[in-house]
Parts: C-alpha cells; structure tokens; sequence
C-alpha cells in the first residue's frame, strides 16, 4: 500500500477525486484540506484512529453531507451538478444494514435492487454463501449474517462506485474473503471501491488515506 | 425438539376426542335450533323477535366464559412454562372474540325492533364492548412480535392483568351508567323465563359450549402442526 | 415494476407482515370514540349533537398516532439513508409512502366512520357527508403529517412534537370536514365544503412531497 | 446515592435535555382540548356541560402519547439489556421510571388542568376535584401505562398497540375523575370516588412492578 | 491457543462452568451438549463462523436467555438459585454501546459506575483514550469512539466476570491494545473473561471454544 499517492504524483485520468475538502460534523471541523483521487479500477482505503473522520468523509463522498469546503467530482464533473447522477452509480453501505426483520433475506435484497432496475438476486445471494437463508426473515439472521445480506446489495445490481463504511465488521474470515472476491472482481470491470477499515485487508494495488493527516489546527478552523 | 415433547401427547388425545366434539356440537345445535324456531312459544311482548335470544344469550355466556379459559391458561402457561396452554390461551382468543361478536352484533338486531335503536350505553352492552376491546388487544399483542413465543409470553401477562381489570371496568360502568342514566328505561328486561323457552336455551348453551371445544381442539391442533413445521423448515435452514 | 409502486408495494407488504396495521388504527378510532360517552355521559341527545366533531377529531389523533413510524422506522435502521441514495428522486418517494400510508389506515378509518356514527346515534343524514369528507380529508391527513413526520426525524420524544406540529396544520380539515356534515343534516348541502377540501388535497398533494424531501434530506445530513 | 434515585434523577435529565418533555405533554393537552370546540362548536352551555369529559379524555389520551418511549428509547439503545444485569431488581427499576415519567407529565397535566377548565367554562364547584382527582388519577396512568409499554416492546407499530391495550385499562379512573367532578358540582361531595381512585393507586403501585417487570424481562430475552 | 480443552482435561478448580447446555432462540436449537469451564483469571475465546451461536452462548451466560437445558454454574452454585448475585457479578457488552446522545460521556459512565455503587470514572476515561471526550455528548462520538466509551464501564466498577461480544468491533489498534491491557490487568486480579472475536486476539493462556463444534444434529434434538 502506498501512502497518499494522490496529492503527490495524482494518475493521469482520475474517475473519482476531490480537492480541498473540509467537513464539519455539528460543530466541529474533523478534517480540511484533504485532496484524494480514485481512478478506474482503482481502490482507496481510508485508515486512522477512531474519530479521525473516515465515516464523514464517505458521507461526503456519497453526497449525505455537503462538504464544508472543497468540490467533488466525478470524470471531471462537480457533483453538485447532478446529484441524481451521482446517486445512481454508488452503492454505500454505512454501519446500519438497512434490513427490515420482517422480509425474508431474498425480498429484502430484491427490493434493494428493484430500486435501481432489478439484478440476479439468487445469484447476490449464493456469493455471500446465503443462499440457504434466503427464504427466511432478516430477524433469525446473526450480526454477521445481516452484514452479509447488506453487503450481497452490491452485487445484486451494478453500480461504478463502491462506498463502504468498516465493511468488514463481524464477517468470519469465509465471508471476508468473498467480499474481497467480489471487490476484485469489481474493480476488474472498471469499478471504484473507497472503503474505511481498521484491520488490514487484502486489496492489490489499492492508494490508502490516512485521516490523521488532514485533522484541521485549532484557530485555522474558524 | 424439548418443547414439543408433550405436545406430542395432546396430540394423540386430541385426536380421538375431536370426532365426539363434532358430532355431539352438530346434534345439540340442530336440536337446539329446531326448538328455538319452531317449538318454544313467540314472546307476548316481543314477538318473534325473541328467538334472536336463543342465539344472544349463549353468545353473551361464552364471551365471558372463553375470557376466564384464555386467563387460566395464561396462569398455567407463566407459571409453569406449558408449551399447550400458551396455544390454548392464543387459540381461544379469536373464538372468544368472536362470541362476543356475535352477542353484541345479535344484541343490535334485537334492539333496533325493542328499543327502536342499535346501540345504547347501557352498562352491560358498554361492558360487553369493553371485552371485545381487549379481546382484539390480545389478539393484536399476540401477533405484532416477530418471534412467536414472546407474542406468547406478553400475551399471558396481558390476559393476567385483564382479567384484574375486568370487574374493576364492570363494576366503574355499571356505577357510571347509574350515575349518568338513573332509572333507565332501556334495562335489558330479565323475563321470567317459562321453561318451554328455558329448554332450548340451555341446549343452546351446551351446544356452544362444545362449538367451541370442538373449534378450539382443530385450532390448536393446526397451531401444533404450523409450529412443528415451521421448526423443521429453520432445523434445515441451519444444517445447509 | 417501476421504482414507485415498489416502494408502495414494499410498504404495503411491510404493513401486512406486522401484524394488521389497518386494524390497529381502526381499534384506536373506535376506542377512543368509546371514550368519549364515559366522559361526556350516555344520553342520546347530548351525543348526536356532539357526533360529528368527536368522530372527526378522533380520526385526526388516529392519523396522527399512526404518522409517527412513517419514517421512524426506516429511518433507525439504516433503510431512509440507503431510500435517499437511490436514484429515484426523494419527493416521489414521500409520495409513494404517503399513498401506503393512507391504503392502511385512512382508507379503514373512512369505512368504519359510519359504524361509529351509529354508536353516537349521529343523525342518518350526515352519513353521506361524513364518508366523503372522510374520503377527501384522510390523504390530507396523511400528506400534511408526511411534513410533520421528516421534520421531527431524529427529535427525542417525536411523537409529542409530531403533535405539536401537525395538529395546528390539521384544523382546516376538521373543520370543513365537521361543517360538511352539519350542513347536510341542516339540509344545505354539503358541497361547497367538499369542494374546499378537494381543493386542500390538490395544494397539498403539489406542496408537501418537496417539503418533506427537503426536510428528510436536512435530518440525514 | 442509592441506585434507585440515581435511575430517577437519571430519567429526569434526559427529559430536561431532550427538549423540553413536559412542554410538550402539556402543549399537546391544551391543543387537543382547543380542537374540540372547534369540533362541535363554540356554545358555552354545550362546552360547559362536556368539559369534565372531554379534560379527562385529553389527558388520558396525552399520557398515553408519552408513555410509548417510556421504555422504547432504552430497549433500542442497549441500555433496558444493561439495566436488566444491574443488581438493582427490575421491580424497583420500573418503579423508579414510573416516577420520573410522572414527574414530567402527570404533574405538569394536573398544574395546567384548571386553565383548561376556565377555557371550557367548567362549573368553579368542580375545580378542587378536577385538580385531587388528577393528583390521584395521573399516576394510575403512569403505572397502568408502564404495564402497557413494557408488553409492546419491540412489537410492530408499538404506538397504535400500546393505545390499544391500555385505553381499556384506562376506563376506571375516567370514570371516577369525572365522577368525582359532577358530584362536587351537583353537590353530592367528590370523597367516594377520590377514595376509590386512592384504593385504584394502591393497587396498581402493588401490582404494576412485577407484571413490567415480568414483561420486560421476557422483551429482553 | 488450545482447541476445547475443558472437555478433555478440565480445570481443577473452575469458577464459571456451564455443562450440557443448549440454547433456542426463536423456535431453533443453535447449539446443544456444550461444556465450558472458566477458571479464576481464566479467559474463554468464542470462535465459530457467522451464525454459529457466539451471542447465543453469551446471553445465556449472561442470564438473558434461559438455556433450553442444562445447568450454569459459579464456584459450583448453580445460577438460577441467585440471578441476582450473578448480575452483581457480571459486566456484559453486548453489540449496542447503551449511550445517550444527550449525556456527556462523564455522564453517562458515571450512571452507569453508581448504579453498581460507583467508582472512578475519570480514571476510568483515561485508561480509555477519552480524557479529552469526557464533556462532550455522546452524539458526537465516532463509532469507535462510542464503542471505547462502553468499554470504559468494565473499568469504572469492578466485577469479576466479564461477558464481551465482539468487543473489538470498530476499535483501532491504539483501542485494542487498551483492552488487551485492562483484560490482563482483570484476570491478574483474579477475573473471569469470555469473549467472542472472529479476529485474532492477544490473550495469552486463554482457551478457545468453537461453536461450530456443538451444531446440533437432526432427529437427536427431539
Ligand atoms: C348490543 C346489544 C346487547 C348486548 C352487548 C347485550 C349483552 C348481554 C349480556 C352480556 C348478557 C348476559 C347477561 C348475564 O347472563 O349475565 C345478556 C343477556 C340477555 N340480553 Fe342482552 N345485550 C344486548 C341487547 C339486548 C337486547 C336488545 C335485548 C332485548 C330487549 C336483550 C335481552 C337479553 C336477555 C333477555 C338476556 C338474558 C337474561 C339475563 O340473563 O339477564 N339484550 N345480554
Ligand atoms: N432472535 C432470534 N430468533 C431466531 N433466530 C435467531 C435469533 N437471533 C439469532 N438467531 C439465529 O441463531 C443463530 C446464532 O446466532 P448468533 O447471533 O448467536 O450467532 P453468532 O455466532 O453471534 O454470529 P455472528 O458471528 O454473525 O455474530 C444464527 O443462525 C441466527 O440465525
Ligand atoms: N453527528 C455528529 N455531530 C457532531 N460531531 C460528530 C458527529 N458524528 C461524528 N462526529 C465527530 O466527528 C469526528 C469524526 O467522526 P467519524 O465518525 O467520521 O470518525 P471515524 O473516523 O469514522 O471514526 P471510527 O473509526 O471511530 O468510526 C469524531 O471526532 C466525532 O466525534
Ligand atoms: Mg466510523
Ligand atoms: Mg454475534
């Protein structure tokens, strides 16, 4: 992995960048000045220390949160000018699953992805080793498990870029390594991953960003 | 799996009382009607419009009736954890419900020709409409859990403190009607009943009666069956 | 299936699966109704002339109390945040779940209306006011309490400050909805008062999807 | 201080932070009783003769409103897991919950009733009934309540559910705080009903505790 | 780490036992026939794929869950005679953090710390990283930070049987090796730890038990 490559030596047809981003959460300023760039194929993974602004930032990059200072773009594009573009070539998925106990593994997924023009469910399913739950309702479904159908809604319908908040939380090292399967496999196809995580992981060629370099000085926030 | 080993035993009985059930509740409830419609005397005040008691009255019983099974075994089910009891209690609810159902919907047809009206607050109808209240509560408590058995479990607890409330809510309207309506003129009238009326009306009642244990038994054999099913399919979706 | 009905669908189901929603909505209306001879006392007279304003301010606190979960629900689990990620835009999305949203509990509360005027002896010739009011009144309901909803998303004690806000905004439809019914049982007919209500609907099915969105959008933020 | 108190003060804080709870309570009490008037309209004989009624529906129902996060907030966050390992036995943990939930509704209900009763042109004889009468009333429902929240627990559309089994309960006191307020208008002397609310107090405080608490350890499990 | 060693050669003198136990949950058996035993200054590693029973098995330690058979013991009295002296004892961090967004982090442990009769909660705040938190909100804490916070209650009042269901979730590594140290620091007092993880832990002596191990079998549960 190498570190900050991007404000050094940025590659030469970046898909995904930002430039000059600040953000504030309530009141309080968590980073400034942060420049970053994913190309095609390309992966970023964000690290730090707890509380370093790795969920704001993906929350920035989504489009949730407005940034405080900086633009957003997409091919060269500013966001801002079409956020329901934007909104349809990302996946994120944050800390929550976003999962109803009462709908079964399959409808859930299936509503997901009729959302966004409909996907092979089935097939979503048995890459994240569901397949045998899929009749059953998200409610009997373990921590792990729930994390697994939140994360199969990136493969049920295709989208360029992948948002992915601590991904890895409560999966056992069987359902890790799929997630990487479908990472790689994703990234062949052209995509972009920018994922946050606090253990190492397995991503070839993938830039890291580390948020504790861009924490804003006390007075120059104002 | 544990919880279905007595069951198992409910099962077997059940099923050889269940024919008896059925055929005795067909015999009394024909022969019942039989004499209601056409043997016992129209009243010589209220006419035809009588015969509607027949099927008021025994309605009236087991709505209260029902009440008092679905608490008790809602006490067998809490105290000593018994897998049947928390389906009886459950099963029995919607039966019961619908005793009171048909008491309060018979009661309205009785009283638009009686009263010229469908609907008083008189303190026994108003306290009759109070018990299909939590009827429909504990049947709404039961099935709004995504896991069955804690529907179970807080539906035991409702049954219990309902059936603490029921004479304090019988006894606050009774007091309140005579408050607000002394002397009322519509008081359900208690004819003395000749005994060509009183006949029909007992078989009638221990023709319901067994309506609903025959209903009852098919409920709760059903339940069981769902339930064992259910818990196989969930045995499979772990093993895979 | 477009993405619309979808997330109708999706709601309708969610209400089928949890236990008889409608129902419960319905239970509440007829108990509070039951209520009120407990308080005011049981004489025909007194309840007939009160009838019309009990049952219409009752099916206003109905909507309400179903309201609350409209966006709560999705909004706790993540769903809201991942609904507004989608590429269809958020307005449309209020306005498919406010369609849900009166599927299972006005459109029950305008067809057991006419039960509960029997049990407070209303007078017959208001029934066909009471329905049609109920008819074009309750979709108001649930469109002006869509607003109050997304602004109270994340409050603490949402259900007390949904109160607050949607109540005052309520009042036009009880009244109008009240008004139709005295007039047609005073013989003037109820239509002038219809009409205005038809014209609430039309402003507030225009308005309330954008404010809503604006407002859902703040509380994701 | 003993844990018992520190659960109180703990649950008063949080309604002082989140804005005001008792506010709203009371906002959400004098908003519904205003609608009635415009329900069934402005004539000050009518609204004399409903006030009793339609002050203890409102409160009923306002009490009801409050009580739905009355455990809910603690179940969703971990904190009812946590406080069910505390060595502090449950019962008394409700108990503690089912004061601070008074303190901040049923109090400020009682404090703000008499102006209610002044906007509803009540008779001036039924004033001192009104006001022992809620005293001794507010906290049935507060205990009653509790019951209620604790059963509905993690079930669908909790809000609807829990009106829907407590509104039942709810009938006694209704019936006696009207009571209590038309014999001392009419002259008779409100004490039988006040006593028959104390004896309703005393039971429900014997009672409630262990039938929550049972509930609640079975939502937990 | 030694693979179910409770089962072959028990401990001499074990505190916290449990024998034969099984656990439903819905209407499922989720494990059946499971030992465990753990000794005074003893850790207990939980492993097992998603799904395998972890939190299960933890709640029923816990108390939460009623085992569907079989008998918890501690120092050999079983649990059901004195639930409350269990609870007294035991400190359990489930997946929800029970915080305020309202109280302030001091605030909060504070409750918390009284309500089991008190204790240092500055202390405690700093042996996890958040002296300088301690003021704030809860609603402005990160997920690890938040996290760090409900850990920071199993210093803050003693009690000698800890029960932690993936306590390492969203912590960097400064955080872990926090817990490291407080979990050493317990069990040189004499404490009791089981914990659940997928990820591989520095608990030096701890045994580990794998849940995939007590899957029941169909047609035996019966
Ligand atoms: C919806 C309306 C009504 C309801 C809810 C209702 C309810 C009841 C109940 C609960 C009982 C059982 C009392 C007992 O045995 O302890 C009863 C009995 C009876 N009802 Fe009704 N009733 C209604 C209308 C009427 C009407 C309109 C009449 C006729 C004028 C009527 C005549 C009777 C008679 C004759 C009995 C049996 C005598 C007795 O046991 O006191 N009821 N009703
Ligand atoms: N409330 C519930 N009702 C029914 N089944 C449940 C419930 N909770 C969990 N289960 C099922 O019980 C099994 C064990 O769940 P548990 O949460 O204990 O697993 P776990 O080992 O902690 O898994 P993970 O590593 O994913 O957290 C799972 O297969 C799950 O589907
Ligand atoms: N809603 C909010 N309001 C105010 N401050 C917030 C809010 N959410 C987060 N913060 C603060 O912003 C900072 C960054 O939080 P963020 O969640 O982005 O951190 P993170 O890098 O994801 O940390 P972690 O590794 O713990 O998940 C933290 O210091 C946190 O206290
Ligand atoms: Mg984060
Ligand atoms: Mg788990």
């Amino acid at each position: 992995m190498i570190r900050r490559p991007m404000s050094d030596n940025p590659p030469s047809s970046p898909d995904f960048t930002g430039t000059g981003l600040a953000c504030r959460r309530g009141e309080r300023l968590v980073f400034a000045g942060l420049d970053f760039a994913v190309p095609a194929s390309g992966a970023l993974v964000l690290v730090g220390p707890n509380g370093s602004g790795k969920s704001s930032l993906l929350r920035v990059m989504a489009g949730l949160t407005p940034p405080e200072a900086g633009r957003l773009a997409w091919d060269g594009v500013a966001l801002k000018e079409d956020p329901q573009a934007h909104r349809a070539r990302l996946h994120f998925i944050g800390h929550s699953d976003a999962l109803k106990p009462v709908l079964s593994a399959a409808e859930m997924l299936g509503f997901w992805a009729g959302m966004r023009g409909g996907g092979d469910v089935a097939a979503a399913l048995a890459r994240f080793g569901l397949s045998a739950a899929a009749p059953f309702p998200c409610r009997y479904l373990s921590a792990g498990q729930r994390r697994r159908l939140a994360l199969a809604r990136l493969v049920a319908s295709p989208a360029p870029l992948w948002l992915l908040d601590e991904p890895t939380t409560g999966l056992d090292t069987e359902a890790t390594a799929q997630l990487m399967a479908a990472i790689a496999a994703h990234r062949r196809d052209g995509g972009c991953v920018v994922l946050s995580t606090h253990a190492p992981l397995d991503l070839p060629g993938a830039a890291s960003l580390s948020l504790a370099d861009f924490r804003p000085r006390r007075g120059l926030a104002a | 799996m544990f919880r279905f080993a007595n069951p198992n035993r409910f099962m077997n009985w059940s099923g050889k009382l269940l024919p008896w059930c059925a055929a005795a509740t067909a015999i009394l409830l024909i022969v019942g009607t039989y004499l209601a419609l056409f043997v016992a005397p129209p009243d010589y005040q209220q006419g035809e419009a009588v015969r509607i008691m027949y099927v008021h009255v025994p309605a009236a019983w087991m709505a209260s009736f029902v009440y008092g099974v679905m608490a008790a075994s809602s006490a067998v089910a809490l105290i000593w954890r018994h897998p049947v009891a928390d389906i009886a209690a459950q099963q029995s609810a919607p039966l019961g419900a619908g005793f009171t159902l048909l008491c309060l919907v018979s009661g309205s047809l009785w009283g638009e020709p009686m009263w010229g009206t469908w609907w008083v607050w008189d303190a026994r109808l108003t306290s009759v409409l109070v018990l299909f209240f939590l009827y429909l509560g504990y049947i709404a408590l039961v099935n709004a859990f995504d896991e069955p058995t804690r529907g179970a479990r807080a539906g035991a607890i409702l049954a219990l403190v309902g059936v603490v409330n029921l004479p304090i809510i019988k006894f606050s309207v009774d007091w309140w009607n005579t408050l607000h309506q002394p002397a009322s003129v519509f008081r359900i009238g208690a004819p003395t009943i000749a005994a060509s009326m009183l006949w029909p009306l007992l078989i009638m009642a221990v023709g319901f009666t067994l309506f609903y244990v025959t209903l009852l038994l098919v409920r709760m054999r059903s339940a069981l069956m769902a339930a064992k099913l259910r818990a196989l399919r969930l045995q499979e979706f772990q093993a895979a | 299936m477009s993405a619309f009905r979808l997330l109708i669908a999706r709601d309708l189901r969610l209400a089928m699966r949890q236990g008889g929603d409608a129902a419960m909505v319905v239970a509440f209306f007829i108990l509070t109704v039951v209520l009120f001879p407990f308080g005011v006392g049981p004489e025909p007279e007194l309840l007939q002339r009160i009838a019309a304003g009990i049952i219409w301010v009752t099916a206003l606190l109905a909507a309400l109390l179903s309201l609350e979960k409209l966006f709560q629900t999705d909004y706790e689990d993540g769903s809201l945040e991942a609904l507004s990620l989608l590429p269809l835009p958020l307005e449309f999305q209020v306005l498919a779940k406010c369609v849900a949203h009166w599927l299972v509990t006005g459109l029950p509360l305008t067809l057991v209306a006419p039960l509960l005027a029997l049990l407070l002896h209303l007078d017959p010739a208001g029934y066909g006011a009471l329905m049609l009011g109920m008819a074009l009144g309750t979709p108001i309901l649930s469109l002006l309490g869509a607003v109050g909803a997304a602004l109270t998303l994340g409050a603490r004690r949402g259900g007390v400050l949904l109160s607050l806000l949607v109540l005052p905004l309520y009042i036009p439809v009880l009244i109008f909805g009240v008004a139709a019914i005295e007039a047609s049982i005073g013989g003037f007919g109820a239509r002038p008062h219809l009409l205005i209500l038809t014209a609430l609907l039309v402003l507030a099915s225009g308005l309330v999807p954008f404010a809503a969105a604006a407002a859902l959008r703040q509380a994701l933020e």
